[in-house]
């Protein structure tokens, strides 16, 4: 049970941050960033919770708030710039986090041991959850509450006026603008609610993991971010939770067993999976299959 | 005053050797480029074939113990092949207008590559041959490297008969015709799927071309290389303007050299780091790079 | 929304119908459970811990198995050996998987630092701290060598050498095997925890407090004791030292030779070491003495680099010595694995548990699983030394530490070879 | 209403407008005629501050646009629509029209929360009045992409109008279309005026634009040849010469 209890948690928190990459996506914006956020997000909340011995909860919220607010001070400069230009930049300000991070070393000492981030030694003991005694179901329980909030609320807002403004964005710049709407703001918009999110979920990440260090936050973590959204496709938000369970259940756990076929069949699956369904796994058609399918049904 | 000149010629050796070794960079950016260019799409899985390449050429070299030269062919042309095919898997059945799938499915093919070296070696560094390993000239204070200076001249070479095939041969003024106008060029009886697949080969010859060079540069190919090399690429072809071959060649080398005088100055922890600073400066206020010669379809 | 439920309901039944449930064999034995990285670059630590593991395995059932609670003989069974790719998250999750999903009694793995790391940071903290949530299962390391890994909790074992000794008694040995060695100087990399903060903390150390001359960047604190003037090193040979994935070792190698040193000291994995001592050649660097981290101490470095390594010294926890240091290298070299400082703690760890489950008298039945943990777990923290492929192993049962013997070889001829055995 | 002062606008050597000026007074519909290539969709895309003109302003309601983005320009009551159409082709024709509320009155009559995260009935009634009025009203929710050509162009007009501009740029809208078409396009044209809304139509069939238009420019060379009501304009000989083997269908 704890095990897929564990499963679960990973699930919700590349969810949340696939989530994050997925708005920005819909306005047409390509950033690797996401990254970067998740891990000030991390790193604050554990200082917060293991330095200054805060309650999980508003660690997280100040994580999210301060990710968030980097997003919004980044948003300005790194809109600027399109496509594979933003990917580059975006990359190159998640690469200077990671640096950040790599250099950070913020040493307290607690009866007796020292604590806290420790340069590229990194940061152990972020032990919230258990020195609490919280079992793995309330971890999970926990978790979800967030990941469920902001699934409803993105795909709630997928369908008001504001989600409909961030497609328009994301389809063409030139028509949007001339029906009166600023890129820059719904932009930078898109870019700090993606930071709030990402912040979020690297706070709690980094209490899942219980130790940080700068290998975690590579590139490739903020391509596996835009990875979910793209390959579960943009139609609605169940597609990043299902890329998710796709990528993290199915391919990372469910094929363990083949032991190092494994990561081979990753890289093979993702490419088939985007020859097959450009559009992502969950698009359009899938769901109206799907929905046919429950008519039948019911 | 002594101390002084000291300094300044470490500092002149180290951006000297820097340059040179950005030639690898600068082929590498070349190829990101070339593809850039003709499809306005990026292939993540580029430098992954590259060092792919120059691991079969390896193998060629083990098996056979062949002569250097042949090396470099062996994995010129694999990686040319391994060009066709990422063409063929990763974005010939992607509609062209999906620019996500088609990147998402070239990160499935770095994976894919990047998987399987480790399957077949293990993981383990490997013994590059080296050319003209004992090649080094003393001048005076200065030191030159004989096998960068050739890693130099290979690179302007190829670099020489890419722009002369791109801009004197037919084969070459279909490939500027399809990246600049692909309907066009199809109703003039341009053949745009055989066209994007000879510019991925073409670009697949370099890439071999730069992985060789990289790994006898090195004297040791590991599969810890493709994710540096990869990113490096990006930020060349990017810092160069994108579908500017001219500029990738300058930014490798800028890139290459830049990277040395902060390793030299600053020391190894913050060198990255005031590198993907600068870029991002770079790209905010210079956002079509050096030479803003985009060819890129919209 | 209904259909969507389902969907996932659907895609979740179908993860866990993938995942392997919870082995549990109608005949008694003693069940293991290992991971490590079969994948991504530091595969060889996998594949090799894994055949050196079975192997062992193997070695002590034709030997009659082990003794249980009630004196009979039972076998022992590696359930199965995971990857974990050397990333934290997955180790976690094998360690969760093999507490809850699984009837071992003992997970082993891993032989990456930063994980083990995570993993113990999962673990409960103190065993009888009944407010603490953390996972109650014993683990037992390969390596993981980086300094003070097993202290993070009770339930976490590992089999390394104490590294401040090691490297302690190798300069004291170079002193006087070396006399006309004189100066020193080295890098390592930074991005690798475990090389740095050795190279650091205990190697430069080590040689300062031997007689050697550091002709590095100047460190005022530099001195003769353990971590002295740690970060005064750390930033001033900043620019000396590189990344593990770096292609151009130009500039560090310039500055080392500058320096001109008699020994030279190259404290990395095999990967950045192998490049690094490749420019060194170039650069003419030839150094009376060339002195390697432990990690490198390892067939990586002999297919990375041979001629380019050609007489470094570096301390390690394995050497085929002993007689059954060779067989086991030859048995597991059978089983398509190389043993080394790594492999080789597998190794010996099967027999560890092998004592542990005899000490603890386990009776090796599902319903007393939680009890046998347990009982292991003490057993394995009251063994004070055990017997290693090269000699006896000294345990402080308290840390969880290991302090295995070692000894240095160097390569000659492209070969390792082994130039000093303290303990002789 | 909208005055065009001395503006050019060069592309490398090309003058698309060379000192152009034009006044469109409130009310009127204005035609905007000239060969291909006179420099009119250069016009509208100055106007709307898509390009910013070398030289010259664009005054609206007694000020100046200089410098404002294109956004801004929307929102004191500028809209139009593009030759080649650019609707948002993923939303649906419903959301299409509901994107483009933008106007001052939308944002002074609902909250800003509200304006984008809710659906007023004021917003339901004026989006509802729009589809009829573009007889779009069973498409609701099909998607802009699986319009036929004909919606797809009462659509984006429909979007444009959505905008509540004081003054509308059509750019070619007749482009492509068969004669009844052209017909309904005239009434709509001509409803539009009845509402208050100023219009500039940029225009190559010549029976639109003598039929609907009150006051018509000439461009060639991106310079004003001749202004008149249409009688005059056909008459103008200068105008004969510009258009000397011009087609109309072309």
């Amino acid at each position: 049970m704890d095990f897929y209890l564990n499963l679960i948690n990973t699930i919700g928190i590349h969810t949340m941050l696939g989530l994050s990459a997925y708005l920005l996506l819909q306005t047409g914006q390509l950033s690797l960033a996401q990254a970067g956020f998740f891990a000030v997000g991390a790193y604050t909340a554990a200082i917060l919770t293991v330095i200054f011995q805060w309650n999980i909860i508003p660690a997280v919220l100040a994580a999210m708030l301060l990710a968030g607010f980097l997003a919004f001070l980044v948003g300005f400069p790194a809109l600027r710039v399109k496509g594979l230009m933003l990917v580059v930049a975006t990359i190159a300000f998640s690469e200077f986090v990671r640096m950040f991070f790599y250099n950070l070393k913020w040493r307290v000492t607690r009866d007796g041991e020292e604590i806290g981030p420790d340069g590229t030694m990194g940061f152990a003991e972020i032990r919230y959850f258990s020195d609490n005694g919280w079992s793995n179901l309330d971890v999970t329980l926990f978790l979800w509450t967030f990941v469920i909030i902001i699934m409803v609320v993105v795909w709630w807002s997928d369908n008001t006026r504001a989600g409909a403004v961030l497609r328009a964005v994301g389809e063409d710049e030139l028509a949007a603008s001339s029906v009166g709407i600023n890129l820059t703001i719904i932009k930078v918009s898109a870019m700090t609610v993606g930071g709030f999110i990402a912040g979020l979920s690297g706070g709690l990440y980094a209490h899942q993991v219980t130790s940080l260090d700068h290998h975690s936050f590579t590139v490739l973590l903020g391509t596996f971010a835009i990875a979910y959204p793209i390959l579960g496709g943009l139609s609605n938000v169940f597609g990043t939770l299902v890329a998710v369970i796709f990528i993290q259940g199915l391919l990372v756990e469910g094929l363990r067993f083949i032991g190092d076929w494994r990561m081979i069949l990753f890289g093979l699956l993702i490419v088939l999976a985007m020859n097959f369904k450009p559009l992502g796994l969950f698009d359009k058609q899938t769901v109206s299959m799907v929905k046919r399918a429950m008519r039948l049904k019911t | 005053m002594d101390e002084f000149f000291f300094e300044v010629v470490e500092i002149t050796q180290s951006v000297w050797d820097g340059i040179l070794f950005g030639s690898t960079y600068a082929l590498i950016g070349i190829g990101f480029t070339l593809i850039f260019g003709a499809m306005g799409k990026l292939n993540m899985a580029y430098a992954g074939a590259a060092i792919a390449g120059a691991y079969v050429g390896l193998a060629v070299s083990m098996l056979f113990d062949a002569p250097i030269i042949l090396v470099f062919v062996a994995s010129a042309l694999v990686s040319t092949m391994m060009g066709y095919l990422i063409y063929q898997t990763c974005f010939r059945f992607i509609p062209t207008h999906n620019h996500l799938a088609a990147l998402m499915a070239s990160v499935g093919g770095l994976f894919l590559i990047d998987e399987v070296i480790v399957h077949a070696t293990r993981g383990s560094p490997l013994n590059f041959p080296a050319i003209f390993e004992d090649a080094y000239f003393e001048m005076g204070p200065f030191g030159i490297r004989g096998d960068l200076l050739f890693v130099f001249f290979i690179g302007l070479v190829s670099t020489v008969v890419l722009l002369y095939v791109l801009f004197r041969t037919r084969l070459g003024i279909a490939t500027r015709a399809v990246a600049q106008q692909d309907v066009a060029a199809q109703l003039c009886g341009i053949n745009v799927h055989n066209t994007n697949s000879i510019t991925f080969s073409i670009a697949g010859l370099l890439g071999g071309i730069a992985g060789a060079m990289t790994a006898a540069a090195v004297g040791v190919l590991s599969p810890v290389m493709i994710l540096p090399l990869t990113i490096k690429g990006l930020i060349v072809t990017v810092i160069g303007g994108l579908g500017s071959i001219p500029g990738a060649i300058i930014a490798g080398l800028f890139v290459g050299g830049l990277e040395n005088l902060f390793l030299y100055v600053r020391g190894i922890d913050e060198r990255d780091m005031y590198v993907v600073a600068l870029l991002f400066i770079f790209l905010v206020f210079r956002p079509n790079g050096l030479f803003s010669k985009t060819i890129t379809r919209d | 929304m209904k259909h969507l439920s389902k969907l996932i309901g659907a895609s979740l039944l179908l993860i866990a119908l993938s995942i392997p449930q919870s082995v549990i064999s109608a005949d008694r034995s003693v069940k293991v459970l290992g991971w490590g990285a079969k994948s991504g670059p530091l595969k060889s630590f996998g594949v090799n811990s894994e055949a050196a593991l079975r192997s062992a395995v193997a070695e002590i059932n034709s030997a009659g198995g082990v003794r249980m609670g009630d004196g009979s003989m039972a076998p022992m069974e590696v359930v199965s050996y995971e990857d974990s790719a050397c990333k934290k998250d997955e180790a976690i999750a094998i360690l969760r998987k093999t507490a809850s999903t699984t009837d071992a009694i003992v997970g082993m793995g891993t032989t990456c630092s930063g994980v083990c790391q995570a993993m113990f940071g999962v673990l409960q903290k103190k065993v009888e701290d009944t407010s603490d949530s953390g996972v109650q299962m014993p683990i037992l390391a390969d390596t993981c060598i980086r300094p003070g890994l097993a202290k993070i909790s009770e339930w976490a074992f590992r089999n390394v050498p104490n590294e401040i000794t090691m490297y302690d008694e190798l300069f004291k040995w170079l002193r006087t095997a070396y006399p006309n060695v004189k100066t020193f100087t080295g890098g390592s990399e930074t991005d690798q925890g475990h090389s740095f903060i050795t190279y650091t903390a205990i190697i430069v150390q080590m040689a300062v407090k031997h007689g050697f001359e550091w002709v590095g960047p100047s460190v005022p604190e530099l001195g003769p004791k353990v971590k002295q003037g740690m970060k005064e090193l750390q930033s001033a040979a900043k620019s000396q030292h590189w990344l593990m994935g770096d292609t151009n070792y130009t500039v560090q190698a310039r500055k080392i030779k500058k320096q001109n040193a008699d020994m030279v000291i190259v404290a990395s994995h095999p990967f950045s070491a192998c490049g690094f001592m490749k420019e060194m050649k170039r650069q003419r660097i030839k150094p009376k003495l060339l002195v390697g981290l432990t990690s490198s101490a390892s067939q990586e470095t002999l297919n990375g680099c041979m001629s380019a390594a050609e007489g470094i010294i570096i301390p390690t926890g394995f050497a085929p010595l002993t007689a059954e240091a060779k067989k086991a290298n030859k048995i597991v070299a059978n089983a398509g694995g190389f043993l080394d400082l790594h492999s080789a703690a597998a190794w010996e760890n099967a027999f560890l548990v092998k004592r542990a489950v005899e000490r603890a008298a386990i009776m090796g039945r599902s319903d007393t699983l939680q009890q046998d943990r347990r009982n292991f777990r003490n057993a394995l923290a009251s063994i004070s030394s055990s017997k290693g492929l090269i000699g006896p192993v000294t345990r402080d049962g308290a840390s969880g530490e290991a302090s295995k013997p070692y000894v240095y070889v160097q390569v000659v001829n492209g070969k390792w070879k082994v130039i000093h055995d303290p303990s002789s | 209403m909208l005055k065009i002062k001395s503006i050019s606008k060069h592309f490398g050597g090309v003058k698309a407008l060379n000192g152009l000026d034009l006044e469109v007074e409130e009310g009127v519909i204005y035609g905007v005629i000239g060969p291909n290539g006179s420099g009119k969709s250069t016009l509208i895309n100055v106007i709307c501050g898509i390009f910013p003109p070398n030289k010259g302003d664009v005054i609206f309601q007694g000020q100046s646009l200089s410098g404002k983005p294109t956004h801004q320009r929307s929102k004191t009551g500028i809209a139009r629509t593009f030759q080649n159409i650019r609707l948002f082709p993923s939303l649906t024709v419903w959301q299409n029209l509901w994107v483009a509320r933008n106007s001052v009155e939308d944002i002074n009559t609902e909250s800003r929360f509200y304006r984008w995260f809710g659906k007023s009935n004021i917003v339901k009634k004026e989006i509802k009045e729009m589809l009829e009025f573009s007889n779009l009203e069973n498409r609701a929710d099909e998607l802009a992409s699986s319009l036929a050509f004909g919606e797809q162009r009462r659509l984006e007009l429909a979007r444009a109008v959505a905008t509540k501009p004081r003054i509308l740029l059509l750019d070619e809208p007749a482009a492509g279309m068969n004669k009844d078409e052209i017909r309904d396009l005239d009434s709509r044209i001509r409803n539009l005026q009845l509402q208050g809304i100023t219009i500039i139509l940029i225009e190559h069939v010549m029976e639109l634009v003598m039929g609907v238009t009150d006051r018509i420019a000439v461009l060639n060379f991106g310079s004003k040849i001749a202004e008149g009501n249409p009688q005059e304009i056909q008459k103008n000989e200068a105008v004969q010469e510009a258009y000397l083997g011009y087609s109309e269908d072309d």
